[in-house]
């Protein structure tokens, strides 16, 4: 860059290196740093849409002790939309919420039926029929420290792990 | 003179418009509550006596009439149709101007509770069909109660024993009858009772889409629901194990109590449980809430055809004759694991050890004074392949080939396989007087001894067999 | 008396007395509407008129070119939007008072459930007239030369209705809000279904973006309401607003309506235009003055309408404002005798059986009800993208103006309707008796089913056949006829089935009565 | 709702009907080979002794040591279930007329199936074939009928091919009205008449007519069994034999109508 940038004319001869113009590289900062700001600003209007804190109940919760729950027993909890089972080999919990779009599964004699596409499931959960795409996860059930069982309905197990007292 | 197309489209279109224009506006200026109050307007000038009356007669103003009670959260409009309910003149006029029936709004002023409170229905609606709600297509979750169920309401704010003292006859019968036919014994509510029904914390404000309508014969509505699942379960619900022998009168006091079964509390300060009567904590009032529904009298075994099993009579003199209470508080404790007979300990059924006591207590109040003649069974060498042949004759006719049970009870769950094997042996020697199980022994079918502590070591290996 | 000799007195009262004239002058900018150059200025010089041209072709005023129906959605919006923001004064969109608040419109606010209902059925109608006037504009071929973004504006706005309609009725927060709005955010959500496939949903979750963005956590709840709220009330119709401008704009820079090119005014015009006020004198129209105007033809035009175009006042405005009284009645009777539905309020544990979505969507989750990221979002996608393409891809520019271009697009148009009733019909009923994949290979794995379902069979279908149509013809715009008059035909059957064939656990009855009641 | 195509609908109909006629061979031929009279007395008297007595009573008169069982049905109502007295002879499940001993096929078939609902076990693999005729042979001893009486011709029942149509359930259903069936087995066939309560078998006990919704028939639910019982009448109950008062196809209306009932015909 000659130093008398104010009036000197470019010396057409003195070849000079092809770089940026200290004009041009104040145009080009502006531009640069005006975008990266509005692009800032930008995420920032996403990030904001993005809420940081759910008013859902906790989706781990206690049903009841393990006396309530003798081998042979079916349980539709209602309102944790999850069916509790227990048979010889143990306890087990399956989600009643449709891995297709997530309405509520009602039971059937061979198995669960979802109302709002058509999906079918087999006792295990495996789909037998319709779009759902995966089988109905099956919930890890444990034992609170105080003597409660515990189904955790983010944690899903592989199918036919049952917890046995 | 024009035969312009859009000049003459677009008269026609604002005439049609016009037209029914007006035509909504004089709808919407003549509801349908608006002749009620006309009709209630003259009704009240002609009944009014005196000349303040008429004054006021007159002074009536047509308009909605709306109850806003914040604490409920309600807005019930009824009174727009049933303008009458508070004026005593209106005593004798026919619905919906009656005054409402004896002084209930004395005590409880539309102000403060509104309609909806007690009477359920859509407040917020300004028709007939829809405040109702009874028919299906009204898309509200709490049709109107009868009249026959009213009652039920009374449950959120007063005791039962207020209520029995103030005439609340249907709802109190309702929970007598609750108590003593043994729902308990299946459905849980406020924590205690078995597990075979459903709980019925909250039923009482469950909404209609809860219920199964698929067999109701009569209205849609959960009253008519409850009253007909009440007089046949089994045409409700295809699969349901409820034995209930109720008949037309107890199913309406019954319903009115489970309607009773709210899981919305009033606020505090309308609440009047003044004192909460002791529960009858007596052995025979438990018995009758939680095992009458199955062991009814508690003398006479049956095979039940719905449980497909054999109901066992636990007060029969011929068990407690060898059945110590120590055996049955661990049997109702404990349960039988793969029958029907529930687990009623505190962390189970959530009885308290105190009432499990008293209902032994009971049950076993006729044990007669002779004890049975001892059998030393330690003394036999148990030759268990005998056994298992003998129990093949002998007892899987009754009991099954692995113990299972249907006419004879189950064998295999843990509470008999962990008795005292004297008491099966003796069980076996005399048998069950008053019940199917023969005497297998010497004034009976006439099995040695020996032959009986085999079946017993071989009834003892039974829990090891897969079901 | 001059102005300056005057006393102040005099002054004022003059200009009180004048004050009609001078107010009435100032606002309508325009003097007697006598001569064309008035009738041309108060076109030009007003706010609202000046969105049209002073002068309209006589193509336009035919009813039987356009019916209307861009018209027609116009008003219809803005009817929707005056109700709607009625409504927006007792509406309130918290959990707790949503529904009881949509219940005291209904019943206790005066006008109240006429004016829900206007804006309910004004917002369908919009998608009903949207969808004619997309196939008016099609058919005319309406797009081509200069006009291709503003038919991709067009589809933009297609779009936009669609999802306003969808955000409207999630508010009242009923059974079949609630419902939407978990099946609408799983739809969402289904892109999860590749991205797990891929077993990249670590690191790229966009379907999971894209459902916590519209509930606001994972299941609908109290931070969804807002949302829906926001997007109906302020979001969309904004947005909307602006495409609207600029697709009007470009309908005037685009010189108007598409008219025929060879095109003579036939007697029926008369009746659709004003008559001719001034009865005799030299000139025949009211031409006071030498103004130039721009004439497109070869041949100066003396004396003679420039390109059979008349005046825009009064012919179109008195069009117009027909029309607008035309569909604010239809709106307004159609309200009055039909509630707009208002089912229980939701409960997130009993699911409705059968969960219908308002019948236009029915379409959509018939192809949902063969995988949700196909159906919902991939085939959806690719309808929109391919019709958008169409003005890119079919260019012959013979044919502008006229419906169907000529025989051969009527035979082509209505080959490809018959074709496309057999063929889906015959596809449907497949599926209904022998059920997919699925049913016969319980362990089939799942991405089989999203590539080959139905939904996508049918899609290559008609891409297949309109491509067939090309080559056999030789002309894109046949190919186009034929793959939109599909389109419109697989929207109407779906939209059919999944109205009145689909019960229950979305199983097939061949009527409502035969559904078991449960 | 699985519907099948038109060919699959040919395919299945061919079918059934190709097993329904190897089922009624072997049916018919089954019954002809006939069960060898002896069988020893001595191993039909352990058998019994073993397995009978306890409920049939060591003088085969039904008061053994197990005595009365109380059944509580579905519908509420409480039954008194006794085991059979063979020292009358008179039987119920017989495929001869009415008022006749049993054939030995009658008999075998009850102790092979043994009864549903009333507590009488299968012996179909407790037993072998010997002993069963061992211990068929040994009751007959506890009647002198037996001895004195020639055995009669069994029934033979041919299900028509109408039966079942939606003509012969009306007929079957008119018939039930006129002869009276209600009265004990009630209008809709829920065993609940007007007379229901008061009847008594030939014994003095009480008991229930059949509930039709209830499902399970002690004898059989397909329709030849029905047929045999209308035709048979169940003696020793108050269920009379239609023989002679209902001609062959008006009983086989009255099947098609108990079908309905039962919910087996639609």
């Amino acid at each position: 860059m000659n130093n008398n940038a104010c009036c000197a004319h470019k010396d057409p001869h003195k070849k000079e290196p092809e770089g940026v113009s200290r004009r041009d590289f104040l145009g080009l900062a502006g531009i640069g740093v005006a975008i990266a700001a509005s692009f800032t600003a930008i995420a920032g209007i996403f990030r904001m849409t993005k809420a940081t804190v759910h008013y859902e109940e906790s989706r781990k919760f206690k049903i009841g002790m393990p006396a309530e729950f003798p081998v042979g027993t079916i349980k539709k909890l209602d309102d944790k939309k999850v069916f509790v089972f227990a048979d010889t080999e143990g306890l087990y919990a399956i989600s009643c919420i449709c891995t297709h779009l997530g309405c509520i599964v009602s039971p059937t004699e061979w198995g669960f039926q979802c109302p709002c596409h058509g999906s079918k499931y087999n006792k295990d959960g495996k789909v037998i029929g319709g779009p759902a795409p995966r089988p109905l996860p099956w919930l890890e059930v444990s034992l609170h420290e105080d003597g409660n069982l515990v189904v955790d309905a983010a944690k899903e197990v592989k199918k036919g792990t049952k917890f046995t007292v | 003179m024009h035969r312009r197309f859009y000049l003459k489209l677009l008269l026609v279109s604002s005439i049609a418009l016009l037209a029914f224009a007006l035509l909504a506006a004089y709808k919407e200026i003549n509801p349908e509550w608006k002749h009620y109050q006309n009709n209630y307007k003259e009704l009240f000038m002609k009944n009014a006596k005196d000349e303040a009356m008429k004054e006021k007669a007159k002074a009536f103003k047509v308009e909605v009439q709306q109850l806003y009670i914040e604490k409920l959260n309600r807005a019930d409009r009824c009174v727009s149709c049933h303008i009458g309910v508070e004026n005593p003149m209106m005593a004798k006029a026919e619905a919906p101007y009656k005054k409402h029936s004896g002084d209930y709004l004395g005590k409880h002023p539309l102000s403060r509770f509104g309609c909806t409170a007690c009477h359920q229905g859509q407040g917020r609606a300004t028709n007939k069909e829809e405040a109702h709600a009874l028919e299906h297509d009204t898309h509200w979750e709490y049709p109107i109660v009868p009249l026959k169920h009213i009652q039920s309401s009374c449950a959120q704010c007063h005791d039962y024993a207020m209520l029995e003292k103030n005439g609340a006859d249907k709802v109190v019968r309702g929970r007598k009858l609750f108590l003593e036919k043994g729902c308990l014994g299946c459905h849980k509510v406020d924590g205690a009772g078995g597990i075979l029904g459903k709980a019925l914390d909250g039923i009482g404000t469950q909404p209609r889409a809860y219920f199964p309508m698929r067999y109701i014969q009569g209205e849609r509505t959960q009253s008519a629901w409850h009253k007909e699942h009440f007089l046949d379960p089994r045409a409700i619900v295809p699969e349901s194990e409820m034995k209930a022998s109720i008949n037309d009168e107890e199913a309406d006091f019954l319903a009115t109590y489970i309607l009773a079964l709210k899981s919305t509390e009033m606020p505090r300060e309308y609440r009047r449980i003044r004192q909460t009567e002791t529960p009858d904590m007596s052995g025979e009032a438990l018995y009758k809430k939680y095992c009458i529904g199955c062991h009814t009298t508690g003398r006479e075994s049956y095979f039940d055809e719905i449980f497909n099993r054999t109901i066992p009579s636990i007060m029969n003199p011929a068990l407690l004759k060898s059945a110590d209470n120590q055996y049955l508080k661990k049997i109702v404790s404990e349960g039988r694991e793969g029958t029907q007979m529930t687990s009623w300990k505190p962390t189970a059924a959530g009885l308290t050890e105190q009432e499990i006591d008293m209902i032994v207590e009971y049950i076993s109040k006729d044990r007669p004074a002779a004890k049975p003649e001892p059998f030393d069974v330690a003394k036999f060498r148990a030759d268990v392949k005998r056994g298992g042949e003998l129990f093949n004759i002998r007892c899987a006719l009754c009991h099954g080939k692995k113990g299972e049970g249907e006419l004879g009870i189950n064998l295999k769950n843990p509470v008999v396989q962990s008795a005292d094997p004297e008491f099966l042996a003796v069980t076996v020697r005399d048998g069950r007087a008053g019940t199917p199980m023969p005497p297998f022994g010497k004034d009976g079918v006439g099995l040695k001894e020996q032959e009986i502590a085999d079946i017993v070591s071989y009834v003892k290996t039974l829990s090891q067999k897969k079901l | 008396m001059s102005e300056s000799t005057q006393t102040g007195i005099n002054k004022f009262v003059g200009n009180l007395i004048g004050i009609k004239d001078s107010f009435l002058g100032s606002f309508l900018r325009s003097r007697s509407l006598l001569s064309d150059r008035s009738k041309a200025a108060v076109m030009v010089n007003n706010f609202f008129l000046h969105v049209q041209g002073a002068k309209t072709h006589i193509n336009t005023l035919r009813p039987t070119y356009t019916f209307g129906m861009g018209l027609i959605s116009l008003y219809l919006f803005f009817f929707a939007v005056i109700s709607g923001v009625l409504l927006m004064i007792y509406y309130s969109p918290s959990l707790e008072n949503a529904y009881d608040s949509v219940k005291d419109i209904t019943n206790v606010v005066f006008g109240g459930n006429l004016i829900r209902n206007i804006h309910k059925w004004a917002g369908e109608g919009m998608i009903v007239f949207v969808m004619f006037h997309m196939a008016r504009v099609f058919f005319t071929s309406s797009y081509k030369k200069g006009r291709e973004f503003n038919w991709v504006v067009g589809i933009v706005l297609l779009v936009l209705t669609f999802i306003l309609n969808f955000s409207g009725y999630l508010l009242p927060w009923d059974q079949l809000a609630y419902w939407a709005m978990v099946i609408g955010a799983n739809i969402a959500g289904s892109p999860a279904e590749i991205t797990d496939i891929l077993g990249i949903t670590k690191y790229f979750d966009f379907g999971g973006l894209q459902k916590e963005l519209f509930l606001g956590g994972t299941v609908p709840g109290k931070a969804t309401l807002p949302r829906v709220h926001f997007f109906h009330v302020m979001f969309l119709p904004i947005i909307l607003v602006i495409f609207l401008g600029v697709h009007f704009w470009r309908v005037r820079k685009d010189g108007g309506l598409t008219k025929p090119d060879e095109f003579g005014p036939a007697p029926v015009d008369e009746k659709f235009l004003a008559l001719p006020e001034k009865k005799g004198g030299i000139f025949p129209t009211n031409k006071t003055y030498g103004l130039m105007e721009l004439a497109h033809g070869k041949t100066p035009a003396v004396d003679k309408d420039i390109e059979n175009t008349v005046l825009s006042w009064p012919n179109l405005v008195w069009a117009e404002f027909a029309v607008l009284m035309l569909t604010f009645a239809g709106v307004f009777v159609y309200s009055m005798y039909i509630n707009a539905p208002l089912k229980e309020l939701a409960n997130p544990l009993i699911p409705e059986n059968p969960a219908k979505a308002p019948w236009y969507f029915l379409g959509l989750q018939e192809l949902v009800s063969y995988s949700a990221f196909m159906g919902g979002i991939a085939l959806p996608t690719l309808a929109l993208i391919g019709l958008g393409l169409i003005p890119y891809l079919d260019r012959e520019p013979q044919h502008v103006g006229l419906w169907f271009s000529n025989k051969q697009g009527k035979s082509v148009a209505l080959q490809s309707f018959i074709v496309a009733i057999a063929a889906l019909v015959g596809l449907l009923a497949f599926v209904v008796n022998f059920g997919w994949l699925r049913t016969w290979f319980t362990d089939i794995p799942q991405v089989a089913i999203i590539l080959v379902n139905p939904g996508t069979l049918w899609v290559g279908f008609v891409m297949a056949w309109s491509l067939f149509i090309i080559k056999k013809t030789d002309s894109t715009r046949m190919g186009a006829i034929a793959l939109f008059t599909m389109f419109l035909v697989s929207f109407v059957i779906l939209t059919y089935v999944g109205t009145e064939l689909r019960g229950p656990n979305w199983d097939f009855y061949w009527s409502k009565s035969q559904w078991p009641v449960h | 709702m699985e519907g099948f195509s038109d060919k699959g609908i040919v395919r299945t109909i061919a079918g059934t009907c190709v097993i329904f006629l190897l089922l009624f061979l072997a049916v018919t031929f089954h019954k002809t080979d006939a069960y060898g009279e002896d069988g020893s007395p001595a191993l039909g008297k352990k058998v019994y002794e073993e397995r009978c007595m306890i409920c049939h009573g060591a003088s085969g008169d039904g008061k053994g040591l197990v005595g009365v069982i109380k059944r509580s049905e579905k519908s509420g109502r409480v039954l008194d279930v006794r085991p059979r007295d063979f020292t009358t002879g008179v039987f119920r499940f017989r495929s001869t007329p009415t008022g006749c001993l049993p054939a030995d096929e009658d008999l075998m078939r009850l102790v092979d199936g043994g009864i549903t609902k009333s507590f009488m076990p299968p012996h179909k693999d407790e037993l072998s074939l010997d002993e069963k005729k061992a211990v068929v042979a040994y009751i007959k001893i506890f009647s002198e009928r037996w001895k004195e009486e020639e055995p009669c011709k069994a029934i033979s029942a041919a299900k028509p091919k109408w039966l079942g149509s939606k003509a012969s359930v009306e007929k079957g259903q008119k018939i039930y009205k006129d002869m009276k069936c209600w009265e004990c087995h009630g209008d809709d066939g829920k065993g609940k008449g007007p007379k229901s309560n008061e009847l008594k078998d030939d014994w003095g006990n009480q008991i229930l007519p059949f509930n039709f919704t209830a499902g399970s028939l002690k004898r059989g639910a397909n329709p030849e069994d029905v047929y045999i019982t209308f035709t048979a009448g169940l003696d020793g109950t108050g269920m009379p034999s239609y023989e002679d008062s209902l001609n062959e196809e008006d009983r086989w209306h009255l099947v098609s109508y108990t079908l309905k009932l039962m919910g087996v015909v639609k």
